[in-house]
């Protein structure tokens, strides 16, 4: 290092108290240059640590100790004891809950070890379109093993033994899958990858292909050589141009590697990989339709079974895996079961990648083992909700999931604690919302999202969902009854009980799971024809207050459906029937006389 | 039907994609992607020929167009203005941002403006959620577009 | 073939591996209600997307409610097809499909037969709690089928119809979401589509989306009109089962209440399409037997095999599928063209009246006879041989519609000379028909010997593709049959490569002949009826004195009066005519 | 291209390739040679990562700095994009967040050349599995 001997950051993330932080900052330069040291130590504002729990949050480097809640009078004994004598301030160093020891190196803070990526673990260290820097970081070392030492049964028993589930949002076993998939006699068999991620607001699949596609094609071979399939499939969406880019230069460059193609490794295995290109339908995530879909055909799905391992693509046995699925498959084999299904929970092992949106500060890709709470997600690495806000609720599964609020914060993420709570893993798209948005506009947008996406073949979904979403308009509207509310509730679990395929038989859950947690702003709805978030343009008022109104008519006169009366220099009253709701006199009234309730 | 006539050289192209893919009625999305690639959209003449080429029958392959809300037999605008309605996008105020696309060009939603210049769709999740709410104009990412940015983007193509 | 057994409304059930738990629940006479389900065994034709979810049934250890249609019996399943909530589900069900159908019970021609109507009456559904906009679609009146897709269910059994069994591939499910529903693409009109008009659509539409053009109130404007002669002749198949429509037992031949009935309401000449089918196997007969004895004289070119051409939905079929195949059909016309073209010429004439004053309407258990009779090469300076055709309903409805008590009628007779036919043509009717009368009397005149046997059970079944060898007294002759045009292609196919050593082949476009034609009453998926109705045609036959067509004395009169001989200069003026090549070219 | 024939190829060249990346990292001689890694994953380029990564090499190829700049997948931090990863000879790598063109002059000039920290910096709030460096 140059001129500065040291450097403390100081978290200067948007979240917990970010304006401490630049107190913090100014009382730091202050002391420095009171004591002359402003030329030797320099202060740096960083992003969050993801540490918001305990902020605001001080690094000192190059020895780097922690310290944790510090407030801006602390700055003066950091200053004086660490940077002038070098003793550490014992009083604000970070314990760690377990060990009940002052920690100061952030290394080994357990807090620090909140995401372990394994799915993620070259995205953003190699260049996905250079296979060297794949292979530098092991990259097909696992198929190699698997190929040349292994059985195939040996590898499906690895599998089974690390406990991997399905991460497109089923959570089926995936070493089952395999072994269903291996039994089948064919002369031809396929293994597909479902890259379809039609769930708004997810996007680790797109990241994975990416940021490191050899992790899927290698797997994809595992899978292959596991079930005897030699043909490999990757349906992707074709809203993602660069994933299809980055896909086809690293399956063009593993061909020429020799590690995709015929006699891979000198084995005698063949495995070869084509792209299919989706267009557009979110149903085509779900496996029969993806099938369809591949085969040219209108992307409907059929009743399963038989299910697409005992005949999927062409009728031949087919085992569709998500991307995020295929990514573990080469760390289970290299790393061993043990290892992975010593991470996450007791039925739901590994890690699971999020994707956080939403109102939340740190909008981001995380991967956290399984059993991580929906608390440190969005308040630590979140980093809080964004202005400061008040949390509501959080959206996982997209349209087949559902809404948990405040009271499911501490419970440890796995598939099985998501469904008991009335919501489901999904491919982890994870929406925060915050007071101001309004439960039944959300779940009115899921429906209407369904009812667009419905494939149409059967009259539940094809019907029904279009039903939801009218009664809930109704009641966005104002004009829901209680009745209404019934009616959604029935018709809701009938749907469920009776659809063909998956979207149909969870996209009422969005309705269910907001009808449960938020029963009372439903009524507020129906009842006494208010928003409380005050999101449903409809049941606001604009009223004019007489006291602040100076009658100068500009709001009379903007108004498109002349529902404001009242003479000049009088204040004015707005007709509530008449009124549209427009805001336009809202905008132009300069005395701030005109309000929302 | 055929009100339109198909440049020769177009079709001799549509035919050696179709050879491409050994005429094979499977490949028909595949097919149907690099037709809308080439002309731009699928009218019905398109559909006829890739009916003929693939041996499907022309009904088969409007119901696969019509299925698919990516193929479209409307001309898209030169500039195809596409507002990402995903749940993220939507939660941070995509809907403000559209609607102030639908003033600014007065057209509704799958509609090309009269001049062809610009046509806007809803689409479901780009997937980057970061930049929410997101727009996009042809191959062109916006992020963090607030409803005033819209005329400014507009201008962009004028 | 392993069994498996399980328990349904907790009754000991033993089935085959592979039955579906439907199928077993009618072996103990439980009748799962069900819209989009039907099979008719040996046509091979199987419709069971499971979209409708009416016939969902509870099954133990099941998450989800199962689809009966789909879900096929494991051993020791416990199924329950009427627990409260399989009720409740196919009753919210129910409502939400009627929800989004409209309500024009009382005014749609499929009243009486709807699936959907008789389902709605036995679950007693009197109010609809869901309910919200309704899907509406391009209307398309053809001249054969109207679409009113407005009642369209998305049940696919026209799309399975149209692409599986005929494999014409109009149809196809479009759209997606509650917009989707079944149509022809870019949701053209039919008659601008490759449609043969052989209603087999119509034949299994559970609900009134598919129906017939309604010809009757013509019918009644010519009877009505006292300057016109009316003339009605009817096919072979609607005697077969007109009597159906009245809840006579399916198989019984009315054909005698039939004319009694054609006679109440005022037809002027109750005629028979049978003696123009005598007339087809002269004139077919006649050119079979030419091609033959050309081909065995060793010319090359001749065009064999020789392909029948009765069924206009075949005729649609080939001209738009191979064009290039349209000189090798038969030139004769169909039975129900020559008799126009007979009764407005000859009969006209004796009648002295001009054939614009005669008006012939035929009664047809075909909806492409409609189609048929207004082509143009079938009308002589505008005035139609055959004026008006009408479907097996229709004749029905009008019957209702003069209130007559069909059962209550005694037989009568046709009157002569156009209502004498053989037993060579009642077979028509039927599947393996024509060309059983075409040998008969293509035997006779090649060998010059009598038959013996009349009755050639090889040529006689239900099975799609059927192919059997007469001895023509030493020389063999290769005949083939098909029924339902899927299998019509198969064997065009083969002429196509060479690979066909027939020498005449029988292709009707329905599944199991015109007794299967889209204007017969509905058999909602029941085939017996079929084979019933194909029983009662051939008992027709047995019954009758004269079982060859050449033996029919009004056709040699005919012959003797005003054709001359058959495939004669007259003859091919009145009963021959070409084809045309309709296939769609691509314009550059 | 290498054909790869067996596992032992596989292993071989993954020593080699493994020692050529810490070569570039240890390599000792005087102008050390600084890695870059741009996050270059669709939201990435759409918040302007593919011009500000033509940027640097310009910039650094203008002031000689021998350097190494190569396009990465995403790294998670959305909110920061674009974002870039500076390693330093001999150094832990840093991230930095919202890196426009002014910040990427500012990271030039003051932590590529003087190694004095920059506003902005990401801490990086995971470990990866098999990333020795963290451990």
């Amino acid at each position: 290092m140059a001129k500065y001997k040291n450097h403390v950051l100081v978290c200067g993330g948007t979240g917990c108290r970010a304006s401490q932080g630049e107190e913090i900052v100014q009382n730091l330069n202050r002391i420095l240059e009171e004591n002359g040291l402003e030329q030797e130590v320099q202060v740096v504002r960083t992003g969050c640590f993801g540490f918001c729990e305990k902020g605001p949050v001080v690094k000192m480097v190059p020895d780097n100790t922690f310290y944790v809640q510090v407030s801006p009078k602390d700055a003066e004994e950091i200053v004086k004891e660490h940077l002038v004598k070098g003793r550490q301030v014992e009083r604000l160093l970070y314990i760690d809950p377990e060990t009940k020891k002052q920690v100061s190196e952030s290394k080994n803070m357990g807090f620090y070890k909140k995401q372990i990526r394994i799915a993620l673990r070259n995205c953003g260290f190699i260049n996905p379109e250079n296979i060297d820097e794949y292979i530098a970081r092991d990259g097909y070392a696992s198929l190699g093993k698997a190929l040349t030492e292994m059985k195939p049964e040996e590898v499906i028993k690895i599998i089974i033994d690390s406990g991997l589930r399905g991460r497109g949002g089923g959570g089926f076993p995936t070493g089952l899958k395999w072994d269903i998939t291996r039994k089948v006699e064919s002369d031809q068999k396929y293994v597909v990858c479902n890259a379809d991620e039609g769930d708004p607001g997810a996007f680790m699949d797109r990241s994975i292909l990416e940021g490191d596609p050899h992790s899927v094609l290698e797997a994809m071979a595992i899978n292959a050589y596991c079930t005897g399939a030699d043909k490999g499939l990757i349906y992707i969406r074709a809203e993602y141009p660069l994933a299809i880019k980055r896909l086809k230069i690293a399956i063009e460059q593993a061909r020429e590697y020799g590690l995709l193609g015929s006699d891979i490794f000198g084995t005698g295995f063949n495995f070869d990989v084509e792209l299919r290109f989706g267009a557009g339908a979110f149903v085509c995530g779900e496996e029969t339709s993806l099938i369809h879909s591949m085969e040219g055909l209108r992307g409907e799905p059929t009743v399963k079974p038989p299910f697409p391992s005992e005949s999927g693509y062409k009728g031949k046995p087919t085992n569709v895996n998500n991307v995020e699925t295929y990514a573990n498959i080469p760390v289970i084999l290299m790393k061993g079961a043990e290892w992975f299904s010593s991470i996450g929970t007791e039925k739901s092992k590994g890690t699971k990648v999020f994707a956080l949106a939403g109102k939340v500060n740190n909008v981001g890709l995380i991967e956290v083992p399984m059993g991580t709470t929906l608390r440190e997600v969005i308040f630590d690495i979140g980093g809080g909700i964004k202005d400061g806000k008040k949390f509501k609720a959080v959206q996982t599964g997209g349209p087949s999931g559902g809404c948990l609020t405040d009271k499911h914060l501490d419970i440890p993420i796995d598939y099985d604690n998501l469904l008991a709570s009335g919501s489901m893993m999904g491919s982890g798209g994870m929406i925060v919302m915050d007071e101001s948005d309004c439960m039944v506009s959300m779940a009115k947008f899921y429906l209407d999202f369904t009812v667009e996406e419905s494939c149409g073949k059967c009259a539940p979904c094809r019907i029904g969902n279009k039903r939801l979403y009218e009664m809930l308009h109704k009641i966005t509207e104002g004009k829901g009854t209680e009745a209404d509310l019934d009616n959604l509730r029935n018709l809701s679990n009938v749907i469920k009980d009776t659809s063909l395929c998956g979207l149909g038989q969870t996209s009422p859950n969005p309705v269910l799971s907001t009808m449960e947690n938020f029963w009372d702003e439903y009524i507020a709805h129906v009842k006494n024809d208010n928003c409380p978030a005050g999101q449903c343009k409809a049941l606001m008022q604009y009223v004019i207050d007489e006291e602040k109104c100076v009658g100068c008519t500009l709001c009379s006169r903007v108004c498109p459906v002349d529902a404001i009366a009242g003479e000049k220099k009088a204040p004015h009253v707005i007709n509530p029937t008449t009124c549209i709701k427009c805001g336009a006199c809202y905008e132009k009234c300069k005395f701030g006389a005109i309000s929302i309730q | 039907m055929a009100n339109i006539k198909l440049p020769a050289a177009k079709v001799d192209e549509l035919k050696e994609v179709c050879k491409k893919f050994d005429n094979d009625g499977g490949e028909l999305i595949n097919v149907l992607h690099a037709a809308q690639e080439m002309f731009g959209y699928l009218p019905a003449e398109v559909q006829e020929l890739v009916a003929e080429e693939l041996n499907v029958s022309v009904a088969h392959v409007y119901g696969v167009v019509t299925f698919y809300s990516f193929f479209s037999m409307i001309p898209k605008g030169q500039h195809p203005i596409s507002i990402c309605m995903g749940t993220a996008c939507y939660v941070r105020g995509a809907e403000k941002v559209l609607d102030e696309f639908k003033k600014h060009l007065n057209v509704k939603v799958g509609e090309t403006t009269d001049d062809g210049k610009f046509s806007i769709s809803c689409l479901r999740c780009v997937g980057a959620c970061g930049l929410a709410p997101v727009v996009t104009v042809g191959e062109r990412v916006y992020g963090r577009v607030a409803p005033e940015d819209v005329k400014g983007i507009i201008e962009e193509y004028l | 073939m392993d069994i498996v057994q399980l328990t349904i409304d907790n009754k000991k059930v033993v089935v085959e591996k592979g039955t579906t738990i439907l199928e077993a629940a009618k072996t103990i006479g439980v009748d799962i209600p069900s819209l989009c389900y039907m099979k008719l065994e040996d046509t091979n034709f199987e419709n069971k997307p499971g979209g409708c979810r009416v016939c969902v049934v509870e099954v133990e250890g099941r998450r989800n409610l199962a689809p009966a249609c789909k879900t096929e019996c494991s051993e020791g399943m416990t199924v329950n097809t009427h627990s409260v909530r399989v009720v409740n589900a196919r009753r919210t069900v129910m409502e939400l499909i009627l929800s989004d159908h409209p309500f024009e019970c009382l005014v749609c021609a499929k009243s009486g037969d709807c699936e959907l109507q008789s389902l709605a009456q036995k679950l007693g559904i009197r109010e609809i709690k869901y309910t919200g906009a309704k899907s509406t679609y391009k209307g398309d009146e053809s001249p054969a089928i109207i679409r009113d897709m407005d009642k369209c269910i998305m049940c696919r059994r026209c799309e399975t119809a149209c692409n599986d069994v005929q494999t014409v591939g109009v149809l196809s499910a479009i759209n997606r979401g509650f917009e989707s529903v079944v149509a022809p693409a870019f949701e053209m009109d039919l008659d601008h589509s490759t449609c043969t008009f052989c209603g087999q659509c119509v034949a299994v539409c559970p609900t009134g989306a598919l129906t017939e053009r309604d010809s009757s109130s013509k019918v009644m404007d010519a009877i009505v009109n006292p300057t016109k002669t009316v003339i009605v002749q009817t096919a072979p198949a609607v005697r077969a089962a007109l009597g159906e429509e009245f809840g006579m037992e399916p198989g019984t031949s009315v054909t005698g209440k039939m004319v009694s009935a054609l006679r109440k309401l005022g037809f002027d000449y109750v005629f028979d399409t049978d003696f123009a089918a005598d007339l087809t196997i002269m004139e077919e007969g006649t050119e079979l037997l030419d091609r033959l004895s050309k081909h065995l004289a060793g010319d090359k070119d001749v065009k064999l095999p020789i392909l029948t051409s009765c069924c206009p939905g075949w005729v649609n079929f080939f001209e738009h599928q191979f064009p290039e195949m349209i000189d090798i059909p038969s030139t004769a016309k169909s039975p129900q063209q020559m008799f126009g073209a007979i009764a407005k010429t000859y009969f006209a004439d004796q009648l002295k009246q001009k054939r614009e004053d005669v008006v012939v309407v035929s009664v047809m258990p075909c909806l492409a006879k409609k189609y048929e009779c207004s082509r143009e090469e079938f009308a002589v300076n505008g005035d139609p041989d055959v004026n008006i055709s009408i479907s097996t309903r229709e004749l029905a409805q009008m019957i209702r519609n003069a209130n007559l008590n069909f059962e209550a009628l005694d037989d009568e007779d046709f009157d002569k000379p156009l209502g004498e036919s053989t037993g060579a043509a009642v077979i028509f009717g039927t599947t393996g028909g024509v060309i059983e009368a075409a040998v008969r009397t293509a035997y006779e005149v090649h060998t010059k010997k009598p038959l013996e046997r009349l009755d050639f059970e090889e040529l006689r079944g239900m099975e799609g593709i059927r192919s059997a060898t007469i001895d023509f007294d030493g020389l063999p002759i290769n005949i083939g049959i098909a029924h339902g045009l899927g299998n019509a292609r198969k064997l065009l196919e083969d002429i196509k490569a060479g690979k066909s050593e027939f020498h005449a082949i029988e292709i009707m476009a329905c599944p199991g002949g015109c007794i299967g034609g889209g204007g017969q009453p509905y058999h909602h998926g029941n085939v017996d009826i079929l084979k019933k109705r194909q029983r009662a045609i051939y008992e027709e036959d047995k019954g009758k004195v004269l079982r060859k067509s050449h033996e029919n004395p009004f056709i040699q009169k005919l012959y003797a009066e005003f054709l001359g001989e058959p495939c004669g200069h007259k003859s091919h003026e009145l009963l021959h005519t070409h084809y045309y090549d309709k296939k769609k070219k691509i314009e550059i | 291209m290498t054909k790869v024939k067996s596992l032992a190829d596989l292993r071989k060249m993954k020593e080699e390739l493994a020692n050529k990346v810490q070569l570039r990292e240890k390599s000792d001689h005087p102008d050390k040679i600084v890695q870059v890694k741009v996050s270059m994953a669709t939201c990435g380029i759409a918040s302007g990562a593919k011009e500000v990564m033509n940027h640097i090499i310009e910039e650094l190829d203008r002031q000689a700095i021998d350097a190494v700049v190569t396009q990465t997948g995403c790294m998670g931090y959305c909110y920061a994009e674009p974002t870039i990863e500076v390693t330093l000879p001999s150094s832990n790598p840093v991230v930095f967040g919202y890196v426009d063109f002014k910040k990427a002059n500012e990271i030039i000039a003051k932590y590529i050349i003087r190694g004095e920290l920059v506003d902005g910096i990401i801490p990086v709030n995971y470990e990866t599995v098999n990333d020795k460096k963290n451990d």
